[in-house]
């Protein structure tokens, strides 16, 4: 008997399409170039993984220490620690092109026009599926506020990313947005494939012995199971409101965690932290989900995705009505 | 071999170096040879049903045991993570990721091994004396901590090891800090290889400092950092070297101490 | 030997003054109304307490299940249950006015006029210290946005209230707005006597067996240790950037929590979901600060309040030159 | 008695009524006599050095035992929480807040009791028909389950109560559910008491409904919803009851089934 189809296209809109065989994604940041992992564990197997978040020019990132352990969860300020994109390219996406898993690369910047350079340059390079732009970071031309906080900045970064590439283009949102459903429309709008959320969110911890900050950088993003009920709320909230498919993650660690984010509207999902804690984790996932959608008696994965959310279901029985009558 | 998730189960557990514990844990097949001393396990510090402790914590490789597919390794209770793994008891299971990182290398030429310990750091240098033993070499260890209850008992060692001790209490060997010893053993050391807290580091590259020529003899480091991977994947745990920043948990956690950006 | 001084004033700048022998408060919906506690522990011996968000018409809140636990937190939706103004008023100052605590009065509204209806009515009543003003709550007049969201609605709601009592105001900020220094700047500037923040964050949980969410209200607030980063990076920000105090909370637990609030800026703390699993937390903290404060050396809290916080600390000796200066 | 937070002891653990386990807890000097049928304690699922499971759970006493200061509860290892207490040894330390809750109440007329029991739900009717017998009482204790491994055991009940089961497998007594079963005994029972789930109840209720004249029996029920606090703090566990929102740890959780607003 065969199990049900697990696959999904995170990019139906585009040409180029982003056809994983399966939903689950290492995240950013969590799962290096992807070599880092391939003693371990299958990397062929994963539906695609995310490579470290990579800027127009090499950067070796924040003084340490960089990662501290919070109740449930972890605070890093790695600070964007990579080879800049020159390096990148001749190092990374060679070795990629000789693998079948689709890799999707991270693009940070502080300036529309770093993106854009990023963007263009990256279009025609074999061994990369997709793009995935981190609009977490502050914007240097707005006083440090972040692009992922405003819809219009939101916006301008993803029209200017999609003028330059056809590559399949993910925008990831922060949390730290009043209303994150305003900013997936605005880059839905804009041209955005799909939209991954949630990035980390700001917080501090401050070592009372030594009566400063842990993180030499002060401040750091926090990930782990501790932020995963604010994900599954962002994730549900921006299905309702957008029609291109969500990645959603943010304390992942379990399949019954998947399935909270797929219930609530993801079609994909990815793990960050707990590939650190649990390396086998995202083939654990891939495993299981089919077994798991056979007990359940559904065809595919289709038949999970939003059931936690009727909002999202109407709209999606409008449109599929619609895209019928047409 | 590459590194490896596996179930362990605890074997042992004995009391050693003030409130730190050895514990002996099953290592799948053909591991316990391979280990090269300087390595690591990482060990997830919680139970089943719970998400915290998040992180797995990183234990030096004290001693392998062959001969039942095991190794010791040293646990000091200093928080959360390492305090859970201490309070397990024989037989609970534990869930580890290894072997990790590089290990110490001892030079072909060296014939005179200086080591140098503060508290748990002494559990890579005990298998690192152990081997050099076995090769002939000769070892001198130096050994310091708080009070003399917190030294590593000499039956840890090989015979042939001279021990030597610094305590801050005074109260067994040299009173005041292992650092202060070591200047004695420049001339005769061919190698110094160092394991303990950051600042312990500092005080011996100053102490030593003007007793080295032409940066001899070597000191290798097995340096301290916060893991979240363990395998080259979070780049939490970089160490500034003057080649850039390194992932000490698979570039290192040994770097020749001249290397390091301090 | 006495021990250091751990007393505080928490509206210096308001003749009714908010002095609290220590600096230790149950938080708003996490301590009923005092007495749910009395058998417990010495409710007297508290700094303060504040009391159960009430509103001006009594509401039966939200349907079940309201409460869920998440990875080292909470969510809750239970929908500001409470006897309404006119009743709360009959019930419990009387009773209070005969404690030696002080009791805050956490006030909810969703439009400015019922701010001002509640801040007017409780001004003259016995048995009431001082007065919470909750903005996280929904504004009805803009759309369901947030007043703690907004600046100048924060500042507008400050403003009202202040207009129609002499109580001490702390305006209790969520942490769901962008720039959350900001918004405690209106809060001053509009004449609060202290801002105390974090109040929760919005998170939902799915319920993978029913597929829905656990929650009734679908979502509610996260609280506990796993929002306690949040928490820390906010107070630490607010600190550097007003004058008046700050009374810091969100996932304390122990006292090394604590100290990380009082390191970070803040004069005072409390405590919320942790009162439910440790009902002795505030009376162990009232306990412990004193004495870990003289194995520290410290003549009093103020010496360790902003510690890890240089820019707090520079301002603060900016501020008392100043003063001196006059 | 006040609620109190106290250290208890594990002093016996005893498998019991399918996966669950009778557990012996400790409690202060005098708690054992006071508890009531019905009322609870509150646990702490977690030790040392974790936040996570974050909050307390709720327990049922089974059984007071004041001959040694301790009480019986019935755990069963549903999630996080409760799958951590049943995975402790003897000699562990919990950390409880009890007692807490109202408790079932016998009328003082009241002869014929019918007891109503669902899984786990068992606990506090197997306390209450104890006292009952005590008092001279006729008890029937009607129980359901999955299987005929998740009744429990005869041998939990004074010798007098009459014991009829139903299963849903059929393996053991009724075939089908233990609501089935009530209808028979409406014209003897002077009082009915039930704990278990929440469809039971529902179900027993639309069962009993035709057999019921002005509400009689009265049916008492133990309501089990999600704690935080336990002692009226939080609302989070309410019961919609027509006299409005009750707190179901200090006002419950046992009540007059027809108050409750369905
Ligand atoms: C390569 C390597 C080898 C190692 N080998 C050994 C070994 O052989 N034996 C051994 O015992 N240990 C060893 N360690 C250390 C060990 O892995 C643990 O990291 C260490 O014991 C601390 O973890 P913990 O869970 O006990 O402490 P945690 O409770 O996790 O604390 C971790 C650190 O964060 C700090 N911290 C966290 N929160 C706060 C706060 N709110 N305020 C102040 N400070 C805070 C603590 O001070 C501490 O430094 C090794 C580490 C490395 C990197
Ligand atoms: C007054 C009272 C008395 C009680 N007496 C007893 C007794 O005598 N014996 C006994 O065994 N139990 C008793 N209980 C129940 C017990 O206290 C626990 O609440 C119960 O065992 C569940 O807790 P847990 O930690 O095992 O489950 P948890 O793991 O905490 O799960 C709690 C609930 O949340 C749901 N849930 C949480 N997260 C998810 C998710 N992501 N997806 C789907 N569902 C989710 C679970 O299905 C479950 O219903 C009593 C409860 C009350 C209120
Ligand atoms: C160590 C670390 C590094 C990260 N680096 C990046 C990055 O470079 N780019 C990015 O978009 N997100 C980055 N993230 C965020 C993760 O991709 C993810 O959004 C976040 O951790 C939440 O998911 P989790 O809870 O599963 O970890 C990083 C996270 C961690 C923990
Ligand atoms: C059950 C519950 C009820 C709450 N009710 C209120 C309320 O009525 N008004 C308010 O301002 N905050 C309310 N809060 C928020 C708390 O006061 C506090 O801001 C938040 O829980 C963070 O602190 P903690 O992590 O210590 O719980 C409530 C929190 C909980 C858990
Ligand atoms: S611990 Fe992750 S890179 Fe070293
Ligand atoms: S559990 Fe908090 S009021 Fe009942």
């Amino acid at each position: 008997m065969t199990l049900p189809d697990i696959s999904v296209d995170l990019a139906p809109n585009n040409p180029r399409e982003l056809r994983l065989a399966n939903p689950v994604i290492p995240a950013s940041g969590c799962f290096g170039y992807g070599q880092e992992y391939a003693h371990l564990i299958d990397v062929q197997r994963l539906g695609a993984f995310v490579s470290k978040g990579i800027t127009p020019k090499p950067r070796s990132g924040n003084p340490m220490p960089r990662i501290v352990e919070t109740p449930a969860g972890m605070l890093n300020a790695i600070g964007l620690q990579n080879p800049g994109l020159r390096d990148f390219i001749k190092k990374y996406p060679p070795i990629w092109n000789d693998w079948t898993v689709p890799v999707i690369v991270n693009i940070s910047a502080e300036t529309v026009e770093d993106f854009v350079e990023m963007a263009a340059t990256l279009d025609e390079v074999p061994g990369i599926a997709g793009l995935e732009v981190n609009v977490s970071c502050p914007n240097v031309n707005a006083g440090g506020f972040c692009f992922g906080w405003d819809a219009d900045m939101t916006a301008e970064v993803t029209r200017a990313v999609r003028a330059v590439t056809t590559l399949p283009v993910i925008v990831k949102l922060s949390p730290g947005a009043i209303d994150i459903v305003e900013i997936a429309q605005a880059a839905e709008e804009a041209g955005a494939d799909a939209v991954s959320l949630i990035n980390t969110l700001v917080g501090m911890t401050i070592d009372t012995r030594r009566r400063k900050p842990i993180l030499a950088n002060q401040t750091g993003g926090l990930s782990g199971p501790a932020v995963k009920p604010v994900a599954v709320r962002m994730v549900y909230q921006v299905a309702q409101g957008v029609s291109i498919p969500i990645v959603g993650l943010g304390g992942i660690t379990s399949l019954n965690d998947a399935l909270e984010f797929f219930m609530a509207g993801a079609s994909a999902i990815q793990v960050g932290t707990a590939m650190f804690v649990q390396p086998t984790i995202a083939m654990d996932l891939i495993d299981q989900l089919p077994v798991w959608l056979q007990q359940q008696g559904c065809e595919s994965l289709a038949d999970i995705i939003g059931s936690a959310n009727p909002r999202f279901r109407a709209k999606l029985a409008v449109e599929s009505a619609e895209s019928a009558a047409v | 071999m590459p590194p490896k998730l596996f179930q362990s189960e605890i074997l042992a557990i004995e009391p050693e170096l003030g409130d730190a514990s050895r514990v002996t844990i099953s290592v799948p097949a053909g591991m316990a040879n391979e280990v090269r001393p300087g390595q690591f396990v990482h060990i997830l510090p919680r139970g089943e049903g719970t998400l915290d402790p998040l992180l797995r914590r990183p234990f030096s490789v004290m001693r392998p045991r062959p001969e039942n597919q095991s190794v010791d390794i040293l646990v000091r209770p200093f928080g959360r993570g390492s305090g859970w793994i201490a309070r397990q008891k024989i037989g609970a299971s534990l869930d580890v990721l290894g072997l990790l990182g590089n290990g110490f290398s001892i030079n072909p030429s060296a014939r005179n091994l200086l080591m140098v310990a503060g508290g748990v750091g002494a559990a890579p240098l005990v298998m690192l004396s152990e081997e050099a033993v076995e090769k002939g070499l000769n070892v001198t260890f130096l050994m310091g901590g708080a009070t003399a209850a917190a030294l590593l008992s000499p039956s840890q060692l090989p015979e042939s090891v001279e021990y030597v001790v610094a305590t801050d209490d005074g109260s067994q060997g040299h009173h005041g800090f292992v650092t202060d010893l070591a200047p004695n053993y420049v001339p005769w050391a061919d190698q110094v290889f160092t394991c303990g807290p950051e600042m312990m580091f500092r005080s011996l590259r100053r102490a030593l400092e003007p007793h080295r020529l032409h940066r001899k003899p070597p000191i290798q480091v097995s340096m301290e950092r916060s893991m979240a991977c363990g395998i080259g994947a979070c780049l939490g745990c970089v160490v500034e070297t003057k080649k850039g920043m390194s992932a000490s948990c698979v570039d290192g956690p040994v770097y020749d101490l001249d290397l390091i950006d301090w």
